[in-house]
């Protein structure tokens, strides 16, 4: 069975009132598509890049009423820690996934998205890995240059923001005015505070989709950053976001012998 | 009619080589990893090659993503403050698309509507625009839905369209005329334009009929309905070379501070919020109704002209593929 | 548009010596919002505030920056001085021109450039300062007290003398702790029952104090002057009100062989017994892991000689939950078990017991009604070596701290048993002797000198058992480490004190610190010693540290006047220097997005949820709470808040921002 | 013949260990270089990792941050908190290609007035020596039309 049959059983029944997953779009591209009737759900797919859960925390979607998403491990991961920061309900959303046979599976409860997600390994793409290596390896002010350059482009469209799951605030820090944490204004300030408190707001949180660096119009691999700051909590804290609806969220907790090196 | 030259390819060198001895910068579209964006190039060769458009709009050189408006001092009981001068510098925009090069006239309808404004024309009398005729297209594309055309001259001062030998070069304006004068070796006069390699494209949608109807529309779901997919990003606005609303900040401390003009878009949650928390446009639904009517309907009101060229930007950057044409064509459908 | 007053002190020549003060004021003049700016002599002086007050009148000031010394210095005084002067005290903020200006640099134009820096910043500071009120919470004036040792009991009292209702909960089913197995107390010799027992009936009887024996803390919640305390009333099996104590049951019960604890082990006791002849209540209870009827469900012999039928098989534990507003910890301490001394013979020697056996020996209401009998066969001992710091001071055995007791109740040992033994001959094996203490070292010398008790510095490496004698060897480390080898009658090991069993469980119940070895954590281990880090919550006795009856009572009495002092009021009042969280009119409600991610960075469990309800009682959305009688105002939660949803008064966002600002 | 460069140092501190230090410094009369500018706040776990680079954005050339050692925490476990963010904030600035040689992390307890002042000498020297954090300053106009 494909999602499009799924979709329609699940409307039909009225499991759902709509189905979340990907429709044929531009110049042959895939694109989001919500099906809330049987006829609509005719052209849904589980071929798609963008990370749906981005929408469930969206009123316009959560007036709809409980969503089936269909979900690769990145969405599901998205969705747990939405659950474990309060922000969507089991209930509310009903997570497809595609098993290898092809057939649908429904992942009702936290616990089996948890035990789905357990035998998927999460690791950053290889051309990602490879371009933070290559960051790595430079001199500091090489880096710098690097992401002056690239965040020279940044114009503050904020579809980095809008296409991440995990920026769900309806009043960002970078709305915040008194006082005015981040210039808005996209100058050269404005972009790296911008970036960097994004990035340091979502160490801990990421589930490292990349969505952020793919909905960039002018291509900045701002997603790196992010999962720079989520892999140095893993590596240093050893928690992973979105592995749990329990939440447990390495910056509000702290073990006595934490180790670090740079402290004197 | 405008004079009509024949230019060849090899001359664009003698060409960019005039303009830059006329003190002017030349911005062209360059290409960087698949993306084509504008940037200041000394020769044809670094102009990047069968592009379809560049991601951002030219308008940021008459209305830059920040600008400085004035700065100010203060010390007890006293406000010193001093304005801003443009750093406007003679400008030429190379091969930007006959689509974008319409958009100036959107935006010279804000900026010199009831107020003249200062910035906006100091740039904008610095610019002159060599437009390049579209010989490619792409699903986002429907500049001839709305009034242009892949070889039309509208906001050009000179228009070069591809031909077998090199370029038709039509002169517009007298900018345009300017330019040819600063090169005249180059420029051969021809008789009849040749547009042959021009790309086909044909209309999607009757637009007027569309904005007769969009009144009748306002409280249609379908607005709603589109705009689910939406995730309220600026993408659209900020490449679009119309979309002309702007914030102003203030950059400041207790002794000293600037006033900047930065872009905004009427995409965001917050672009209507009020102090006392009602927010007019509350949903995506509002504030996507609200971005087609003030390009189709409020637009041709107010100035007499579309707030749309067809360039199709806004549906290249969106990140959810929030396809213009299509929402258009919808939206007549209904 | 904000009115500020500066006022530079030169604290005579400590800061005027070094800085520029004229100058300091006269630039600062030139900030804009300050509408006032003076340098003189003495700011603290009575001249000084008064100038303060005088400016705020004629100036109508709305801020006010002191620019003198350390605010941990003077910050009441001048915030009082503003109070005077009828402008909210929380407007007034200082400058630290001396321990961080003038005593550290020397004089010159960067010192005075730095000078006027701290001061604009606190200007900016200042511009943001909201008028902040006290918080006042209101207090339940009934104490818990948790442990009925000698801690325990004088904190009740002392409460309940102030006036004050006190619940004193013990575990075990009476009261009197360890204090009441011992036989005498040093550095006296006075027995310890009879100085003791009084206590305990005055407790018993004290109108203000409820007793609550053979019960145990299940659960608590709620903050100072406002806990919730859920108590487990074990089932004893006896109605406590018919029981008229008479014994009957306790005398015939027929299992007869059970170790009694009280004693030690060192005797027997019933099913359904009674702790000790002077226990409190004196009412028996059953013990159901070895109660006949609970193992058979055959007997019940108790319930049919009982005359007044208070045998009650069908009780069971209730749980009852009090209103209280501070509670004190007095649940004492354990001695390490002979039995982890493998060099010692892992506590299977007979005749090798512990500090506390031997009190249960010399007692007189012990199992050998006080004759010096060793366990074994009941002989008198005619060579007794005690080994003190067993266990004590001996990272190996994970204690590596000093039991602060041991010296002088070895010695006291020494001289009890030399007293009841004529002839016999005691050792003390010791590390050093710690002896400080009121007339307690004299009494130490009195167990060498007057009793000849024979005492050895050094340690003993090994004890076994050699026909009926128990070999102890040790060597003689002040004769140059010289072999010793005594054969003993009985060695008697001065055993660690231990916490509690249990206290690790207890402390994170009341969400209080403990330290490695499970003692509960002083707030400060200097000026809040009967403090913990939970507020509300005291200290009392050896669940915090070895220590010996005065200290523990002088501790006790600390913590119950720490207790009286926060009933003396019906309203506690405390620095709103807390954390608020954003609030806005509708259809915003807050910028709380209600993820709880600040929950957990919490120390002190303040932050709550709040439900935002409509009119019709559906809830439009959950937000983050902080409840100001448990905040403390670290703003660890503000770093953590992504939408700056939570700030701290007085030292807000805004006020920091600005600070930075200016520099 | 231009003056020599003076640095600008930003602290913050926590007004229980590291501010009392800095108040024993004083009352020890111990001197230290006057470049450095301190912030009091309750504790290191207010400091949100945005005001360090609030400092930046004003233009200091050094930043300094301490508080209570691990332990000693009034609020007792607000220092681990702090810890915990800079942890993960000195690998993202480092990554972004801000220099982390210009911010220091320090425990400085109410009892090491000298250490205060070593620890001011030493980063002020060191930042004098670095030179002003031009990198950073010139992001103030760039990008203004």
């Amino acid at each position: 069975m494909e999602l499009n049959e799924k979709a329609k059983q699940l409307l039909e029944t009225g499991d759902v009132k709509a189905v979340l997953g990907f429709e044929a779009g531009t110049q042959g591209g895939r694109r989001p598509a919500f099906a809330r009737s049987a006829a609509r759900a005719e052209r849904l797919s589980f071929e798609g890049e963008q990370n749906l859960a981005s929408y469930v925390t969206r009123k316009e979607v959560k007036r709809l009423g409980r969503v089936a998403v269909a979900a690769r491990p990145p969405v599901l991961r998205a969705l747990l820690q939405l659950m474990a920061e309060r922000q969507v309900k089991e209930q509310d959303v009903l997570p497809l996934v595609q098993e290898a046979d092809g057939q649908v599976r429904e992942l009702a409860t936290a616990q089996a998205m948890e035990e789905y997600l357990a035998l998927s390994p999460q690791q950053i793409p290889a051309a990602d890995r490879e371009l933070m290596d290559k960051l790595a390896a430079m001199s500091q002010q090489e880096r710098w240059a690097y992401w002056q350059d690239q965040l020279s482009r940044c114009i503050k469209c904020y579809a980095c923001r809008s296409s991440c799951p995990m920026c769900y605030c309806e009043h960002c820090t970078m709305d915040c005015n008194r006082p005015q944490w981040v210039p808005v204004p996209s100058h050269a300030l404005g972009n790296l505070e911008y970036h960097m408190t994004r990035a340091m707001h979502l160490a801990g949180r990421c589930v490292e989709c990349g969505d952020c660096g793919r909905a960039c119009p002018v291509g900045i691999p701002i997603h790196l950053l992010t999962f720079n700051a989520e892999e140095s909590v893993h590596a240093q804290f050893g928690q992973r976001a979105g592995a749990s609806a329990k939440l447990d969220y390495a910056l509000s907790t702290f073990r006595p012998d934490d180790k670090e090196t740079f402290i004197r | 009619m405008a004079d009509m030259y024949q230019l060849s390819s090899a001359s664009l060198d003698g060409l960019f080589a005039a303009l830059a001895a006329d003190g002017r910068r030349i911005l062209a579209p360059t290409d960087r990893d698949g993306r084509s964006e504008l940037n200041p190039v000394t020769s044809p060769g670094q102009v990047a090659k069968d592009y379809i458009q560049t991601t951002l709009s030219a308008k940021e050189v008459v209305f830059p993503k920040v600008e400085r408006l004035l700065s100010y001092t203060l010390a007890p009981g006293q406000v010193e403050l001093t304005d801003a001068e443009p750093a406007a510098r003679p400008t030429v925009v190379f091969g930007i698309r006959p689509c974008e090069a319409a958009g100036f006239q959107a935006l010279d309808a804000v900026f010199n509507w009831d107020y003249r404004d200062k910035f906006f024309n100091a740039r904008m009398e610095q610019l002159a625009v060599i437009g390049m005729s579209c010989t490619r297209k792409d699903d986002a594309c429907f500049c001839t839905s709305v009034g242009g055309a892949p070889g039309s001259t509208k906001g050009s001062d000179l228009l070069l369209t591809p031909t077998a030998s090199g370029y038709l070069a039509e002169v517009i304006t007298d900018k345009g005329r300017a330019m040819v004068a600063l090169a005249p070796g180059l420029f051969t006069p021809v008789a009849a334009a040749d547009k042959s390699m021009v790309v086909e494209l044909p209309a999607a949608l009757d637009q007027p009929a569309l904005t007769a109807k969009l009144p009748a529309l306002f409280d249609s779901p379908l607005w709603a309905d589109q705009a689910l997919r939406c995730v309220g990003c600026g993408a659209c606005a900020f490449v679009c070379p119309t979309c002309v609303c702007f914030d102003i900040q203030e950059e400041a401390d207790a002794k000293a501070g600037r006033r900047l003009r930065t872009w905004d878009s009427c995409g965001y949650s917050m672009f209507t919020l009020h102090a006392s928390g009602h927010n007019p446009r509350d949903t995506q639904g509002a504030r996507w109704r609200q971005r087609i009517y003030h390009k189709f309907a409020t637009y041709p009101d107010r100035y007499g002209q579309l707030g749309c060229v067809g360039c199709g930007k806004c549906t290249r950057a969106c990140p959810v593929d929030m396809n213009l044409k299509e929402h258009l064509v919808e939206a007549s459908q209904a | 548009m904000s009115r500020i007053g500066v006022f530079i002190c030169h604290c005579g020549e400590n800061i005027g010596g070094t800085v520029d003060c004229a100058r300091v004021a006269e630039a600062t003049r030139a900030v804009p919002g300050v509408v006032h700016s003076v340098d003189y002599k003495y700011m603290c002086s009575d001249p000084g505030q008064s100038m303060i007050k005088a400016a705020i009148a004629e100036h109508r000031l709305t801020g006010v920056v002191v620019a003198a010394c350390s605010p941990r210095m003077h910050e009441p005084t001048f915030r009082n001085a503003v109070a005077e002067a009828g402008l909210n005290p929380y407007l007034c903020e200082m400058a630290n021109l001396r321990e961080h200006c003038s005593w550290v640099h020397e004089k010159g134009e960067p010192t005075t450039a730095k000078a006027i820096d701290l001061v604009r910043v606190m200007v900016e500071k200042v511009k943001r300062n909201q008028p902040l009120q006290p918080i006042q919470v209101p207090v339940t004036k009934r104490a818990l007290v948790l442990g009925g040792g000698i801690a325990g009991i004088q904190a009740a009292l002392d409460i309940a003398n102030a006036g004050h209702p006190v619940v004193l909960v013990e575990k075990s089913p009476s009261i009197g702790g360890h204090m009441s197995q011992l036989s005498e107390t040093f550095p006296t010799l006075d027995c310890s029952q009879c100085i003791l027992t009084p206590r305990m009936v005055e407790a018993a009887r004290h109108p203000n104090i409820t007793l609550m024996t053979y019960a145990e803390l299940e659960s608590l919640s709620g903050f100072i002057g406002n806990f919730q305390a859920t108590i487990r009333r074990k089932a004893r099996q006896v109605d406590e009100k018919l029981c008229t104590g008479c014994g009957l049951c306790t005398t015939k019960c027929p299992n007869k062989k059970i170790p009694d604890a009280f004693n030690e082990g060192l005797s027997t006791r019933g099913a359904i017994y009674v702790p000790f002849p002077q226990a409190v209540p004196n009412k028996p209870v059953i013990d159901k892991l070895n109660c006949t009827f609970y193992k058979t469900g055959k007997c019940k012999l108790c319930e049919k000689l009982c005359p007044t039928g208070a045998i009650r098989f069908d009780q069971q534990d209730e749980l009852v939950t009090l209103d209280v507003g501070a509670i004190v910890l007095a649940t004492g301490f354990k001695l390490m078990g002979t039995d982890q001394f493998p060099e010692y013979g892992y506590g299977q020697y007979k005749d090798v017991i512990d500090g506390m056996q031997f009190e249960r020996l010399a007692s007189a209401s012990g199992p050998t009604a006080g004759a010096m009998k060793r366990p074994s066969d009941g002989k008198p001992p005619e060579t007794v070596v005690f080994v003190s710091c067993s266990g004590s001071r001996d990272r190996s055995k994970g204690v590596p701290y000093c039991s602060k007791i041991c010296c002088m109740y070895t010695a006291k040992h020494a001289m009890l048993y030399k007293h009841k033994q004529h002839g016999g001959k005691a050792y003390v094996f010791y590390m050093d002797i710690r002896s400080c203490g009121k007339d307690y070292d004299e009494f130490v010398r009195r167990a060498i000198e007057e009793d000849d008790v024979a005492y050895i510095r050094g340690r003993v490496s090994r004890i076994y058992e050699q026909d009926g004698q128990l070999v102890v060897m040790g060597a003689d480390t002040l004769q140059g480490g010289r072999p010793m080898v005594i054969k003993a009658d009985m060695v008697v090991l001065a055993t660690a004190v231990q916490s509690q069993e249990g206290s690790e469980a207890l402390a994170q119940k009341l969400h209080v610190s403990y330290d490695p070895y499970h003692f509960f954590a002083e707030a400060h281990p200097k000026l809040k010693p009967v403090e913990t880090n939970t507020a509300g919550i005291y200290l009392a006795g050896t669940c915090q540290a070895p220590r010996d009856i005065p200290e523990t009572v002088a501790q006790a009495s600390g913590a119950a006047a720490k207790v009286a002092a926060l009933f003396a009021k019906s309203e506690l009042t405390r620095e709103p220097q807390v954390a608020v969280v954003n609030r806005q009119p509708p259809p915003v409600f807050s910028r709380c997005v209600g993820c709880f991610l600040c929950q957990s960075a919490c120390a002190y469990q303040a932050i709550e949820q709040e439900q935002i309800k409509a009119r019709d009682g559906s809830v439009i959305k959950t937000v983050a709470r902080v409840n100001p009688g448990l905040c403390q105002g670290c703003g660890t939660c503000v770093a953590t808040c992504r939408t700056k949803a939570i700030d701290i008064q007085g030292f807000s966002n805004e006020q920091i921002f600005a600070e930075i600002m200016t520099l | 013949m231009t003056e020599p460069f003076e640095p600008k140092i930003t602290a913050f501190v926590c007004n229980w260990c590291t501010y009392a230090g800095a108040d024993l410094t004083g009352t020890s009369r111990i001197k230290y270089q006057s470049n450095v500018r301190v912030l009091r706040l309750p504790c290191t776990g207010r400091i949100d990792f945005m005001l360090l680079a609030k400092a930046f954005a004003r233009g200091a050339d050094g930043i300094i941050i301490s508080g209570c050692h691990p332990n000693d925490c009034h609020y007792t476990s607000g220092n681990y908190h702090a810890r915990r963010r800079w942890m993960i904030y000195r690998n993202l600035m480092d990554f972004m290609g801000i220099d982390t040689g210009r911010i220091t992390f320090s425990w400085v307890s109410a009892a090491e007035g000298a250490k205060w002042a070593e620890l001011v000498n030493e980063v002020t020297t060191g930042i004098r020596a670095m030179g002003p954090y031009t990198e950073y300053k010139q992001l103030a106009d760039a990008g203004v039309e």
